[in-house]
C-alpha cells in the first residue's frame, strides 16, 4: 500500500471545486435555445422579463409615457408626490417622475455599451491568454490581478476623478474595472477547451490553430461569458449610478438614477427625490439578476434540478 | 476623563469647571479644512478655529465689521495718508504657554504671514510690520490703505508665539515660503494666546478646542468646543433632536424650515454666487463678445435662482452682498428679461452658441452648486443660449480658475476683509480676478477703470459707499461678471446658547463670545 | 434459509413524477450473496438508496420492504420494519447497524479532509456507545480484517494518501463497523482494475463465510455476478426480468433479455482456454427507462422474439423451471442454444 | 502478421510529465510497437500505466520527449501553432460526450478532415455516415440529439474522413453500455479491415481485447511486458503480470469461482522500481529481477522477463 | 458584487488555482514564493496609482499656493522642489518608492499630515465597522446558506433565494438613505452620523476602535454610544455582503449535500445534525473561505459610499476626498493599504485552507 499524497488529481478536484464556488463554472454544455426557453418559462423570469422589457418600453416611449420634460424646471420646487407630479418634484422643480423614466434612456444604453465594451476588451485578452497560455497568459493574469487589488468603486473613482467626470469618463473606467471579470471566465473556459478532446481532434484532422481558435473555441467560451454578462449588466447599472451618486458621472442636467438620489440626499424630509430613482436601480438591477441567474442555473445542472 | 453622559441630556451642564463655563459646544458645519497654522488657513472653518485659538491685534465684535475694536492692541492711530499704522500693545496678554506677548512676536506673525505667501497671503499684499519700541508696532502699507485695521482683524493676521514657532521650524523671512515648516506642528497644536487651544484636529471629521487655561482675558465660555465634519442635511437633523449645546453653520435657505422653535437662527448675507466669462477672443470668441454677455445676463431668472437657495437670499443687484455697507438696494435687483436677451443675442452675431460652464462640483453653505449651474443652463437655455456643464473637483477648478483660461465659470464668492472695497482690489480690470478672466485694462472701458480707482482713493467711508455702488452700476452693464444672487451664511443655535450670533467677519460666529446662556 | 429483507413491488417516483422503479420484488437471505445485475440506466442504483432510506429528496415509494429481526428499541425481543416507512430519526436504527452500504466511488464516498480513524470511529460511537479508545481498538481489527498493513498509522491518514482499492477496503470496514447484517454494495468495483477487483471479491466472499454477513451486490458485469452470488436478479427499465440461481443464470438464461446481454459481452467463459473467437452481438436499439418505455414489456421493442402481445400485456415475474428461477416474459422463448 | 509490412513505427517512444508536488513521471518510458496496414493490435494495461500518454504522443498531441513514430518511414507531424498537413494518424477519443464540438453539426465536423481534393465533400460526408450506420441526414443535426454509442460512430466518420492509415482508439467503448460496446468494436474492427487502415486498440478490458486484436501489447508502468500475437499472449502468456491479468478477469461458469488476486498495488509513475517493474509483486520474482530485464524474443512474440533467459536465447531489440 | 456575484465574483482563477497547488512543497519557500507576488503587485499598484495621478490635470499647488505666490517663479520653484514635483515622472516615482521601502508614504497634501499617520487614524474605524459586518455576514451567511441548500428547492430556500437577489440589486448608498431615513428621521432611534455624539470626549486611542477604548477608558456608556452609531453602517455593509455569502455558501454546499460521502455519512446511520455539522460544513467551508477573502475586499469597497452617508471618518471617506482633491500621496497611500489588505487576507485565506483540507496541508 502507498500512503503518499497523490496531488495531481487532489490539485485538480480542489481546483474545481473552488472554480465552481466562486461561480467560475467549468464550461461542459451549452446553452441550449430549448434551455433558454424553459428558463423562460419560470414565474420569477417571467416577471424580471416582463419589468425589463416594461423598462425598455419606457426608455423607447420616455417623451410619451414621462408627459413632462425631464429637464424642464417648471413646477414648483419640492412638492411631495400628487396627481399633477406622480413622485414629486425636485431641488430644480423638474417633475421626479419624467426623469425617473428618462434616467432609463440613460442608464439602460450606457449598462450595455459598459459591459459590451468590457466583454469585447475582456473575452479577447481572456481567449488569447487560454489560447495562447505562457507569457501572455501570464501578462494578462497579471494585469487582472492589479486591478483586482483595487476596491472596484475606489478605481474607478480614481480613475473617473483623474478624467473628470462626464459621461463618457465614468464609462472608460468602468470598462477598465470591469473587463478582468471577463478575461478570467472567458480564459478559464477557453482553458478548459483547449484540453478537450474535440479540440485535439479537430486539430488533428489538419485544422489550423486560428480556425480551431474560431470555429472549436469561441463558440463554446461564449455561454459563460453571456451569463455573467447578463449579471454584469445589473451590476453596470449599480456601478454607474454609484459614480453618479458622487458626482462622477453623466453631468447635469442628464436624469441620471444615481445622481438624482445625491440630489435627494442633501435633505431627507423631501424622500421621494431619491427613494423612486433607487427603486428604478433596483427592479433594473433585479431583473437583470434573476435572468443571469436562471440563466446560469441552467448552464450548471447541478442548480437546475431545484428550478423544474 | 469624559465630561458627557450617555443620558442624552445637556452636555452644556458643568462638571468640573468654574459656575459660568459650560462643558461641551458642539458646532457642526460641513468642511474641508488644509491648515489651522493661521499663516495657511484660507476656509471658513479654519478661521472658525483659528480665530478662538489666536488672538489679533484687534477685533470685530458680533455681526457688526464696520468698527475694529482692540484685543492685543489697547489702541492704534493713522497716519494721514493711510499708509502706517501704529498699534500699542496691551499689557498682560500671555500665550497659552504662559510667556507674554510682545511686539516681536506681532511683527513675526505679520511678515510671517506675508512670507510664507500661502492663500490668505493676499490680504498683506504690500504690508509690512515692524517694532520701533517694545509694546508699540508699526504697520506700513505701500499704498494709502484705510483698512488695514481690518485686515489685520482676520484670524490669518493671528499672532503666534514667535519664539516657540521658530522652535518647530517657523520662520518669517524672505524664503518663508519654502523655508517655514512649522506648519505641520501647528495643526496638532496652537501657539496662540487666544481663549481656546487646539486639542485635537482631524481633517475628516473634527476639530477639538479646549479652553485655554492661561488665557489672560475673560474665562472662555466652554470647556471643550468639538468642530464636527457634518453634512449640512445631517446638521439639520442634528439641530431638530440636538442634545447639549449645538450650533449649526449651514443650515442655510431650505433647511431651516421646520426647525424647532427653539432654535436661534442668525443671518447675514455675505456672499455672492457669480458667473465669470473669459474677455480675450483667444479663449472664446463667445464669452469675450459683450453682447452676448448682455444676452445671457438678461436671461438669468433672478428670483427663480435665488429661491433655490432658500427664502432668506435675494436675486443680486450688484457684486455687493447686503450684509456690507455699498450694497445696492433691494430695489435694484435684476430681472429677466428674455426679450432684452434675444435682442442682445442678435446684436452680437452669434447664432445658437454654445459654450461650457465650468463649476467646482461641491455643496456649498448646504446648496448644491450643480443645482445652481443647472438652473443657469436652463434658463439660458430659453434665450437660446446653450449650455454645457463641466462641475470639476475642487482641486481642479481651483487650478483651472488660476490658470486663467476658462472661458465660463460659476462659483460663490466671499470676501477676503469684510470691506467692499476688498472687491475692487480682486475683481476691477488688471486685479487679480479680473486678470484671470482676461480683463485687463485694455478691454476694459476707462470709465470703469475710473470708477475703480474713485473706490480705492475714497477718502472716507461714505464716499467710498457712492463710489462702489457707481463702480457695481456701470460693472451690470458691462463687465464679465454676471452676479446672480446673495446668499445668507446663517448660525442656527440651541436656545441655551448665548451670542450664537453670525458674523460676516469671515469667521462666521465668534467662539471666543459664546457662552452657555 | 431464513430471509433477511423481503421487498415486494417497490416502486420508486422521483419528483416530478418520474418512474425508476416499477414494481421491483425481490429477497435476500441471511447469509447470502445476491446479485442484481442490468444496464445502465435500470434503476438498480435506485433499489439500493430506497432501502436505505438515501433517494433524492422529493422522491415517492410505494409497495414494501420487509426487514426482519430488527432489535426493538427497548431491547428485548425483534421485530420487523417496513423500511419504506421509516422517516427522519426512524432511519437511524437501521442504517448503519441492520444495513450498511458500499459505494461505486471510493474516492467520492470518504469524506475527504476527515481522518480514516474518525470515518471508522464515529458511527461506532454514536451506535455502539463505545469510548474512543474501544472504537479505535476496533477501528484497527476492522482495517486488519480487510487488509489494510499498518492499520495504526492507516488511521491516522487521510482517505487522499491511499490508492483506491485500499479506500474501498476502508469504505467497507467503515461499513461493517456496526455489526450490520446486510451490507448493500453498489457497483463498488466497477472503478477498479480488474487485479484490484478480485481482491474486493475475494474479501467480500470472506466476509459472507467467515460472518454470516448477507450481501446485496449491485453491478452490470455479469462475469463479477457469476463468481460472486448464489443467486441474482436482472434488472431492465425499473422492473425485475428475471431472477435464479447465478450459475443457471449466466449458463441457462431463459428470459430473451438476460441471454442477450450475455451474447454482447466478451466471452470469458469456460470457451476461454479453448481459445474460441465469436464476433459480439449487440442488443439492438438502446435501453429505455421507465419512463419513455412503450407499453407492454419495455424491452418489447428490441426484442427478437418479441410477438404482438409483448406490446399489450406487461408480463409479472412468476416461476419458470427449477428452484426459485423466475422471468417476466410473456413469450419464453428458448434462448440458451444460441448462447452456445 | 509480423511478416506484414508495419505502417506505424513506434520506436522507444518516452513522455515525461513534470509536475510540482509529485516530481517526474515517466509516464511512457522506452516502448516500441508497429501496427500495419489492416491490422488491429490492441494494448492492455491497468490504470494508470501510460496508455493514453502513449496514444495521445502517438497521434502528436503530447511531447514526445524520446524515440520515434515514423508512418511510412516519415516522423508523424505533431500538433502545434502550424497546419498539420500530414493526417494520416487518426485518433479516436474514450468519452464520445466530449470528443465532439457540441456547437457544430456533425457534417461540418467531418468536413473538416475531409481532403481539399475531394470534389464533393458532402456527398463524402454522407457516404461516411452510412458507413457507420447512420443516415445522411446525421450530418445536418449537433452532437446532443444522439445518444452515446451514436457519437461515438461519429467520431469515427469523422476519423475516418482524412483517409488515416492508422487509426488510434484509446477506450473507445469504456464509457458505453454492454450493448453499445458490442456495435462499435463490431463496427470499428470491420472498417479497418475493409478500409485496411491499421487499429491500435487501447483497452483495459482484456476481454474484448482478446476477442478483436491480431496482435496485443501488455503494458506495466510505461513499458511493455509482453506483445504477440493474441491467441498465443492469452493462451500462454509468458510474463507473470500477462498471466495475473488474465487469472483475474472474473470468468461466466456453472460453478462460482472467484477470480485470482494479485498482490500488492500498481506502485506510483512518479517512483518506480529499479530492475523489473513488476518485480514486488510478482510471485515467481528473483534476485536477477533487480537488474532491468531484457526483451526475449519466443516465438512470434516478445517478453521482457528474466524467467525465460535460460532457456532461450537472449535478444535486445 | 460580481463577486458578488458575483463579482464579487467576483473572480480569481488564476491565483485560486495556484494558491492551492502547495502540496509538495515547504511553508517557507512557499511564503517567499507568495511574498514575491505581494511585492511584484504593490510595485504594480503603486505604479498605476502614480500613472493615473499624472494623467490628473491639477495639482494640489493651486490649492496650497496663493494667487500672488502662483505668480512668482521662485516661490512656485520651492514648493515642487519641497514636493519633488520638479523631478521627471521616473525620478518622482523611484523617490516615492524609496520613501515607501522605509515605511514613509508622505504627508498628504490635503490635510498636511503624514499618510501613514492617517491610515493609523482612518484605518480603525474602517476595521470598527467592517469587521464586525464581516462577522456578522459570515455568520448568517453560513447559517442561512445551509438552511437554503439543505431545503434545496423548497419555500425557504425560494425565499432566501429571492431575498439574496433582492441584497445583490441594492444600491448601497440608496440603502444607506433609507434606513438613514427610517431610523433616524422618522423612528428617530438611531443617532444620525459619526462615531461618537459629540458631547462625549473621545477617549485616548489605544486599539483605535472607538467602542474598546471607551471601556479601557473605563466608561461604558460611552462605550454603548459608540456601539450605537456603528450599528447602522454595520447593518447596511452586512446587507452588501451577506447577499454573496449566502449564495455561495448555498452552493457550495448544494454540492457537498450532493457528495457520495454525504449519503454514505447518512447510510451510516449518523444523526442528520452530525452529518450536517460536521461533514457538510467542513467540506463547504473551503469554497467559503476563499470567497470570504473575496468578500471581505468588496466590503471595504463598499465603505466608500457608505462611510460617506454616514459621516464615518474612515478610510472609504478619506479615499474619496483624496480622489476629489487629487491628493497624490493619499491616493498612493490608501491604494496601498488595501493593495496589502488584499494581498494578506488572500494568504490568510491560503494558510486556512491548509488547515482545513488535509489534501493541500503544507508540509
Ligand atoms: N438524481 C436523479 N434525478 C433524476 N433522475 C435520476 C436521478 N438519479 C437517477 N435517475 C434516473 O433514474 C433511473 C435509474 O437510475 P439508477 O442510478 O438507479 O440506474 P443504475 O441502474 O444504477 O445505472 P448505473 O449502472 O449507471 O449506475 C435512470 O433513468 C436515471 O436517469
Ligand atoms: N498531463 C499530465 N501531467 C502529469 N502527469 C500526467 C499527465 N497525464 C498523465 N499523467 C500521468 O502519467 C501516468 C500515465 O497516465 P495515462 O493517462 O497515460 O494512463 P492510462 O494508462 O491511460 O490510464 P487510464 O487507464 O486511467 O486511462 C499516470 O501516472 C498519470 O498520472
Ligand atoms: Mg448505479
Ligand atoms: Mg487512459
Amino acid at each position: 500500500m502507498s500512503i503518499e499524497p497523490r496531488t495531481d488529481d487532489v490539485v485538480a478536484q480542489t481546483d474545481d471545486r473552488v472554480d465552481r464556488a466562486l461561480g467560475r463554472r467549468r464550461w461542459a454544455g451549452r446553452l441550449r435555445l430549448s434551455q433558454i426557453h424553459s428558463t423562460w418559462r419560470q414565474p420569477s423570469v417571467v416577471l424580471a422579463m416582463v419589468l425589463l422589457a416594461a423598462w425598455v418600453l419606457a426608455a423607447l416611449l420616455a417623451p410619451v409615457l414621462a408627459g413632462q420634460d425631464p429637464i424642464a424646471q417648471s413646477g414648483d420646487l419640492y412638492m411631495p408626490p400628487s396627481g399633477a407630479h406622480w413622485f414629486g418634484t425636485d431641488e430644480l422643480g423638474r417633475d421626479v417622475f419624467a426623469r425617473v423614466v428618462h434616467g432609463a434612456r440613460l442608464s439602460l444604453p450606457l449598462a450595455v455599451i459598459i459591459v459590451a465594451c468590457a466583454l469585447a476588451i475582456g473575452g479577447l485578452l481572456g481567449l488569447l491568454a487560454g489560447y495562447l497560455g505562457r507569457g501572455f497568459d501570464e501578462a494578462i493574469m497579471r494585469i487582472t490581478d492589479l486591478v483586482f487589488a483595487f476596491p472596484q468603486i475606489i478605481l474607478a473613482m480614481a480613475v473617473a476623478a483623474a478624467f473628470g467626470p462626464s459621461t463618457q469618463n465614468a464609462v472608460i473606467a468602468l470598462v477598465i474595472v470591469s473587463w478582468p471579470v471577463y478575461a478570467r471566465v472567458i480564459r478559464s473556459a477557453v482553458l478548459s477547451i483547449r484540453s478537450s478532446d474535440f479540440l485535439a481532434a479537430s486539430r488533428l484532422l489538419g485544422v489550423g490553430p486560428w480556425r480551431a481558435l474560431r470555429k472549436d473555441v469561441l463558440p463554446n467560451s461564449v455561454g459563460p461569458a453571456v451569463v455573467l454578462a447578463t449579471l454584469e449588466l445589473g451590476n453596470a447599472v449599480l456601478m454607474l449610478a454609484a459614480l453618479s451618486f458622487l458626482g462622477l458621472g453623466p453631468r447635469p442636467p442628464a436624469p441620471e438614477w444615481g445622481a438624482m438620489i445625491a440630489a435627494g440626499s442633501k435633505d431627507l424630509s423631501i424622500w421621494w427625490v431619491s427613494v423612486f430613482p433607487g427603486l428604478a436601480i433596483l427592479t433594473v438591477v433585479l431583473a437583470f439578476n434573476v435572468i443571469g441567474d436562471a440563466l446560469r442555473d441552467r448552464l450548471d445542472p447541478r442548480y437546475a434540478k431545484g428550478l423544474s | 476623563g469624559g465630561s458627557g453622559n450617555g443620558g442624552g441630556a445637556a452636555g452644556g451642564s458643568d462638571s468640573d469647571g468654574g459656575a459660568t463655563q459650560g462643558g461641551t459646544l458642539t458646532v457642526s458645519t460641513s468642511f474641508v479644512v488644509n491648515s489651522l497654522d493661521p499663516g495657511q488657513v484660507y476656509e471658513a472653518t479654519g478661521a472658525l478655529a483659528v480665530h478662538a485659538m489666536y488672538d489679533t491685534l484687534v477685533t470685530f465684535e458680533g455681526s457688526d465689521v464696520t468698527t475694529p475694536v482692540p484685543l492685543l492692541a489697547e489702541s492704534w492711530e493713522v497716519n494721514d495718508d493711510a499708509t502706517e499704522f501704529t498699534f500699542t500693545l496691551t499689557d498682560g496678554a500671555v500665550f497659552s504657554d504662559g510667556t507674554p506677548v510682545t511686539a516681536e512676536d506681532v511683527v513675526f506673525s505679520i511678515n510671517r504671514l506675508h512670507n510664507l505667501q500661502g492663500s490668505p497671503a493676499v490680504t498683506v499684499e504690500g504690508l509690512s510690520a515692524s517694532s520701533p519700541s517694545e509694546g508699540v508696532v508699526v504697520v506700513t502699507s505701500e499704498q494709502s490703505n484705510p483698512n488695514v485695521p481690518t485686515i489685520l482683524a482676520m484670524p490669518a493676521a493671528g499672532i503666534l508665539n514667535a519664539e516657540a514657532t521658530e522652535a518647530e521650524g517657523g520662520t518669517a523671512a524672505e524664503d518663508a515660503a519654502s523655508a517655514d515648516a512649522a506648519t505641520e506642528f501647528l495643526n496638532g497644536e496652537s501657539l496662540g494666546s487666544g481663549p481656546y487651544v487646539l486639542d485635537s484636529f482631524d481633517p475628516a471629521s473634527e476639530i477639538v478646542l479646549t479652553a485655554n487655561p492661561e488665557y489672560w482675558g475673560e474665562t472662555p465660555g466652554y470647556q471643550r468646543i468639538v468642530i464636527s465634519n457634518v453634512e449640512a442635511e445631517t446638521q439639520k437633523l442634528t439641530m431638530q433632536r440636538a442634545e447639549g449645546d449645538q450650533i449649526a453653520l449651514d443650515l442655510s435657505g431650505r433647511l431651516l424650515e421646520d426647525l424647532p422653535e427653539s432654535v436661534q437662527v442668525s443671518a447675514s448675507q455675505d456672499t455672492f454666487y457669480f458667473l465669470t466669462l473669459h474677455q480675450d477672443p483667444a479663449i472664446s470668441e463667445i464669452t469675450s463678445n459683450p453682447d452676448f454677455v448682455r444676452a445671457l445676463r438678461a436671461s438669468i431668472d433672478y428670483d427663480g435662482l435665488a429661491a433655490l437657495f432658500g427664502e432668506d437670499a435675494l436675486p443680486a443687484a450688484g457684486m455687493v452682498p447686503t450684509a456690507f455697507p455699498g450694497a445696492l438696494p433691494e430695489s435694484e435687483a435684476q430681472q429677466q428679461d428674455l426679450a432684452a436677451a434675444a435682442d442682445h443675442l442678435e446684436a452680437s452675431g452669434i447664432t445658437d452658441p454654445t459654450v461650457e460652464l465650468m463649476y467646482p462640483a461641491i455643496t456649498y453653505r448646504g446648496v448644491d452648486l450643480g443645482t445652481i449651474a443647472t438652473k443657469i443652463q436652463f434658463d439660458a437655455d430659453q434665450a437660446g443660449i446653450e449650455i454645457v456643464l463641466d462641475p470639476q473637483p475642487i482641486a481642479s477648478f481651483l487650478e483651472a480658475q488660476t490658470a486663467g483660461e476658462v472661458p465660463f465659470r460659476f462659483s460663490p464668492q466671499s470676501l477676503n476683509y469684510p470691506v467692499a472695497a476688498s472687491l475692487v482690489n480682486n475683481f476691477a480690470p488688471g486685479q487679480a480676478s479680473a486678470t484671470r478672466t482676461g480683463w485687463t485694462e485694455d478691454r476694459a472701458s476707462e470709465e470703469i477703470i475710473a470708477a475703480g480707482a474713485a473706490v480705492q482713493s475714497a477718502p472716507d467711508a461714505e464716499s467710498q459707499i457712492s463710489a462702489i455702488q457707481d463702480w457695481q452700476h456701470l460693472l451690470n452693464e458691462d463687465s464679465p461678471y454676471v452676479t446672480l444672487a446673495y446668499n445668507s451664511g446663517v448660525v442656527a443655535a440651541t436656545e441655551t446658547i448665548a451670542n450664537a450670533e453670525y458674523s460676516p467677519a469671515g469667521w462666521q460666529v465668534d467662539l471666543r463670545a459664546v457662552a452657555p446662556q | 434459509m431464513t430471509a433477511l429483507l423481503e421487498v415486494e413491488n417497490l416502486g420508486v417516483h422521483l419528483p416530478g413524477d418520474m418512474p425508476v422503479i416499477h414494481d421491483a420484488t425481490l429477497r435476500v437471505d441471511e447469509g447470502e450473496v445476491v446479485g442484481v445485475a442490468g444496464e445502465s440506466g435500470s434503476g438498480k442504483s435506485m433499489t439500493a438508496s430506497a432501502l436505505l432510506g438515501l433517494l433524492p429528496p422529493g422522491a415517492r415509494t410505494s409497495g414494501a420492504a420487509r426487514l426482519h429481526g430488527v432489535p426493538q428499541p427497548g431491547g428485548s425481543g425483534t421485530s420487523t420494519v417496513d423500511l419504506l416507512g421509516l422517516r427522519g430519526a426512524e432511519w437511524n436504527r437501521v442504517r448503519g447497524t441492520e444495513i450498511a452500504m458500499v459505494f461505486q466511488d471510493a474516492t467520492a464516498s470518504l469524506h475527504p479532509m476527515l481522518s480514516v480513524g474518525r470515518q471508522l470511529t464515529e458511527h461506532m460511537r454514536v451506535h455502539l456507545g463505545m469510548d474512543k479508545s474501544a472504537a479505535r481498538r476496533r477501528a484497527v481489527e476492522l482495517l486488519d480484517r480487510v487488509r489494510i498493513p499498518d492499520p495504526d498509522r492507516a488511521l491516522r491518514a487521510y482517505p487522499h494518501q491511499f490508492s483506491g482499492g485500499m479506500r474501498q477496503r476502508v469504505a467497507i470496514a467503515s461499513a461493517l463497523a456496526c455489526h450490520p447484517r446486510l451490507l448493500i454494495a453498489d457497483e463498488p468495483t466497477t472503478a477498479l482494475d480488474v487485479t484490484v477487483q478480485a481482491g474486493i471479491l475475494r474479501l467480500l466472499d470472506e466476509l459472507r463465510t467467515e460472518t454470516g454477513l448477507s450481501v446485496l451486490f449491485v453491478t452490470h458485469d455479469l462475469g463479477v455476478l457469476a463468481s460472486l452470488t448464489a443467486r441474482s436478479y436482472v434488472f431492465y427499465a425499473g422492473r425485475v426480468m428475471e431472477t435464479a440461481p447465478t450459475p443457471e443464470l449466466v449458463t441457462r438464461p431463459r428470459h430473451p433479455y438476460t441471454a442477450a446481454l450475455l451474447r454482447a459481452r466478451p466471452h470469458a467463459d469456460e470457451s476461454w482456454d479453448q481459445g474460441a473467437r465469436q464476433p459480439l452481438q449487440s442488443i439492438p436499439g438502446s435501453p429505455v427507462t421507465p419512463a419513455t418505455a412503450p407499453p407492454g414489456c419495455p424491452f418489447a421493442p428490441r426484442c427478437t422474439h418479441a410477438i404482438e402481445e409483448c406490446t399489450t400485456a406487461v408480463p409479472t415475474l412468476s416461476a419458470a423451471g427449477p428452484a426459485g428461477h423466475e422471468l417476466a416474459c410473456v413469450v419464453r422463448p428458448d434462448v440458451t442454444e444460441a448462447l452456445a | 502478421m509480423s511478416e506484414q509490412q508495419a505502417a506505424l513505427e513506434v520506436t522507444d517512444l518516452e513522455v515525461t510529465f513534470r509536475s510540482r508536488g509529485r516530481g517526474t513521471v515517466h509516464a511512457v518510458d522506452g516502448v516500441s510497437l508497429s501496427v500495419a496496414r489492416g491490422e488491429v493490435v490492441g494494448l492492455v494495461g491497468e490504470s494508470g500505466c501510460g496508455k493514453s500518454s502513449f496514444a495521445r504522443a502517438v497521434v502528436g498531441l503530447e511531447r514526445v520527449s524520446g524515440g520515434s513514430v515514423r508512418l511510412d518511414g516519415r516522423e508523424v507531424q505533431p500538433v502545434g501553432w502550424r497546419v498539420r498537413s500530414d493526417v494520416r494518424v487518426q485518433m479516436v477519443f474514450q468519452n464520445p460526450y466530449s470528443s465532439l464540438n457540441p456547437r457544430r453539426t456533425i457534417g461540418s465536423q467531418i468536413r473538416d478532415g475531409i481532403p481539399a481534393d475531394v470534389a464533393d465533400p458532402e456527398a463524402d460526408v454522407a457516404d461516411l455516415l452510412e458507413r457507420v450506420g447512420l443516415g445522411a441526414e446525421a450530418a445536418t443535426r449537433y452532437p446532443h440529439q444522439f445518444s452515446g454509442g451514436q457519437r461515438q460512430r461519429v467520431a469515427i466518420a469523422r476519423a475516418l474522413a482524412p483517409r488515416p492509415e492508422i487509426l488510434i482508439a484509446d477506450e473507445p467503448v469504456t464509457a458505453l453500455d454492454a450493448s453499445a460496446q458490442a456495435q462499435i468494436v463490431t463496427l470499428l474492427t470491420s472498417l479497418v479491415r475493409d478500409l485496411d487502415v491499421g487499429m491500435l486498440f487501447i483497452s483495459h478490458d482484456l476481454a474484448l481485447v482478446r476477442q478483436i486484436a491480431d496482435r496485443t501489447a501488455v503494458m506495466y508502468l510505461g513499458r511493455i511486458v509482453e506483445d504477440g500475437a493474441t491467441d498465443t499472449v492469452w493462451g500462454d502468456p509468458a510474463h507473470p503480470y500477462t498471466h495475473a491479468l488474465i487469472d483475474a478477469i472474473p470468468r461466466i461458469s456453472a460453478q462460482a469461482t472467484l477470480p485470482e488476486t494479485l498482490a500488492g498495488e500498481v506502485p506510483d509513475a512518479a517512483h518506480v522500481p529499479t530492475g523489473c517493474r513488476f518485480r514486488p509483486r510478482c510471485p515467481s520474482a528473483m534476485d536477477i529481477c533487480a537488474e532491468d530485464p531484457p526483451v526475449v524474443r519466443l516465438g512470434d512474440r516478445h517478453a521482457a522477463c528474466w524467467l525465460h533467459i535460460e532457456t532461450k536465447e537472449k535478444h535486445h531489440v | 458584487m460580481s463577486t458578488t456575484t458575483t463579482s464579487p465574483a467576483s473572480t480569481v482563477s488564476r491565483s485560486a488555482a495556484r494558491r492551492l497547488r502547495v502540496g509538495g512543497y515547504a511553508l517557507g519557500a512557499y511564503l517567499l514564493r507568495r511574498l514575491v507576488i505581494t511585492a511584484v503587485l504593490l510595485l504594480g499598484v503603486t505604479a498605476v496609482t502614480f500613472l493615473l495621478v499624472q494623467l490628473v490635470p491639477g495639482d494640489s499647488m493651486t490649492a496650497t499656493l496663493s494667487e500672488a505666490a502662483l505668480q512668482d517663479p521662485e516661490i512656485v520653484a520651492a514648493y515642487r522642489e519641497r514636493w519633488g514635483l520638479d523631478e521627471p515622472v521616473h525620478v518622482q516615482y523611484l523617490v516615492y518608492l524609496q520613501n515607501v521601502l522605509t515605511g514613509d508614504l508622505g504627508v498628504s497634501q490635503q490635510t498636511g499630515r503624514s499618510v501613514l499617520g492617517d491610515l493609523m487614524t482612518y484605518v480603525p474605524a474602517t476595521l470598527e465597522i467592517a469587521v464586525p459586518a464581516m462577522l456578522l455576514s459570515l455568520l448568517i451567511g453560513v447559517a442561512v446558506g445551509l438552511y437554503a441548500a439543505v431545503r434545496h428547492g423548497r419555500a425557504g430556500d425560494q425565499v432566501v433565494r429571492a431575498g439574496t437577489l433582492l441584497g445583490l440589486s441594492t444600491p448601497p448608498f440608496w440603502l444607506s438613505l433609507v434606513v438613514l431615513y427610517v431610523f433616524f428621521f422618522v423612528l428617530g432611534i438611531s443617532p444620525s452620523g459619526g462615531r461618537l455624539s459629540t458631547y462625549w470626549v473621545p477617549p485616548e486611542q489605544v486599539t483605535g476602535v472607538m467602542s474598546l477604548d471607551a471601556l479601557l477608558a473605563g466608561e461604558p456608556a460611552m462605550a454603548w454610544d459608540a456601539v450605537q452609531h456603528a450599528v447602522l453602517p454595520v447593518l447596511v455593509l452586512t446587507v452588501l455582503t451577506v447577499a454573496t455569502l449566502v449564495r455561495f455558501v448555498r452552493s457550495a454546499m448544494l454540492e457537498v449535500l450532493d457528495q457520495d460521502y454525504i449519503r454514505a455519512a447518512r447510510a451510516k446511520g449518523l444523526p442528520g445534525r452530525t452529518v450536517l455539522l460536521s461533514h457538510v460544513l467542513r467540506a463547504g467551508l473551503v469554497p467559503v473561505i476563499t470567497v470570504s477573502g473575496l468578500a471581505f475586499a468588496a466590503l471595504l469597497s463598499g465603505t466608500v459610499l457608505v462611510e460617506q452617508i454616514f459621516s464615518w471618518p474612515g478610510v472609504g471617506q478619506y479615499a474619496y476626498r483624496a480622489a476629489a482633491a487629487l491628493d497624490m500621496p493619499a491616493i498612493l497611500g490608501v491604494s496601498l493599504f488595501v493593495a496589502v489588505v488584499y494581498t494578506v487576507v488572500n494568504l490568510i485565506v491560503d494558510l486556512l485552507y491548509g488547515l482545513i483540507d488535509p489534501r493541500i496541508r503544507l508540509s
